[in-house]
């Protein structure tokens, strides 16, 4: 298990290439469940140009110790990485990174999911957004869904 | 004897303060240190708190050298 | 959408790398979710030496293309990738990578999933496993998760 | 006038076809079609059908020129 907040650009397929090596399950791992979330240039009908992502340093890193152990102690797992982004981040940066290793792909799925929904919503982390002529802090999180299609 | 209060995101700046101290009293809960932080401001709805960086739903009592931090939803991911 | 059978091992970090490259979303896309399935060295209790995985060539293209246009009707994605061995395997090579993108994670993690769930359950692809001394077909699919523990 | 057979996985190796074809005959059903590529075998039970490489749950009429297709449970992924 390994959780990073990372205050420069990261590149994910880099820092999974790096991973593997490091921490090799050749064998035993059939199933690698993996989530980038990166940064949009619109949210809620708005054009973004840049972001904030503010922290809690110390809290943010023991929430997200918790929530990956909580993943471990509920599905089979060999491995978890979390990366996450803080600080100015820019459009198309990678904000979050989570990969979930398991013999069996439903362990590697569930937990990689309930990884990033948990975090959505306890893990204290705030996104001010700079937009055209403003800045705001966005105040909820979104369901994770584009509007249904009819 | 104090009791560290921290602020985040917008809450921060609507108070102009990230981090303060606050005299320790017997038996102060939540809501006495936001009070003795924020010069009795209303506290704002739906606001979350931590006590000693973990998540504290109840205005429970706090302790000498605890840290209590308020702020708002999260947004991150 | 891309979907491509392999005869040789694939890496699958450097096929994300150039297919990003290739198919650069920047700024519309806010969610990858991404699944990778390897060869382990063990299955129902067995130790796997190799494996050589049979396919229906022309009937597993169609198959998969289906898959992946039916999530794209059902999801609202940008972009879906598939890449899935053919031929003879080695213990910890990719067997198959699918990674989905969209503006939300909910629409990337749901179609990412389903898309591998109905892989499993439809794609023509038979695996024949070399066990210590002898080989056997692969008849059934798993649950996709571990034995529960207690 | 023919009707190419396909059998995958260990149905071809217990068989030992890989491919045939078979003639065509108006009217004849995928069940004749196993028939007449099979020598009248038993169908194994929970064996996969496709017809021009779409799955075919019923024993529905083939047409000239048609590729059927006999084989196991998949196993990809």
């Amino acid at each position: 298990m390994r959780i990073e907040l990372r205050s420069q650009a990261f590149h994910p397929w880099s820092e999974l290439e790096g991973h593997e090596r490091r921490m090799s399950l050749s064998g035993r791992c059939g199933a690698a469940a993996i989530f980038v979330g990166t940064m949009r240039d619109f949210n809620e009908g708005e054009n973004v140009q840049g972001m904030f992502l503010e922290h809690y340093p110390g809290m943010t890193e023991t929430q997200l110790q918790q929530i990956c152990e909580s993943a471990a102690e509920r599905w089979t797992l060999l491995d978890t990485l979390v990366l996450h982004r803080v600080g100015e981040i820019s459009v198309g940066d990678a904000i979050v990174l989570v990969c979930v290793r398991a013999a069996h792909r439903g362990d590697a799925f569930d937990a990689c999911r309930a990884i990033m929904e948990e975090l959505k919503h306890h893990a204290p982390f705030w996104k001010k957004e700079t937009l055209v002529a403003t800045e705001r802090w966005v105040e909820k999180n979104t369901s994770g869904y584009a509007v249904k299609k009819s | 004897m104090a009791v560290t209060v921290k602020f985040f995101a917008n809450l921060r700046e609507s108070l102009g303060i990230s981090a303060t101290t606050v005299d320790y009293v017997q038996g102060m809960k939540i809501s006495d240190v936001w009070n003795a932080a924020t010069k009795e401001r209303e506290m704002p709805t739906g606001l979350l708190t931590a006590v000693n960086m973990d998540y504290e739903k109840n205005d429970i009592p706090v302790s000498d050298n605890d840290e209590v931090a308020f702020f708002p939803m999260v947004s991150g991911g």
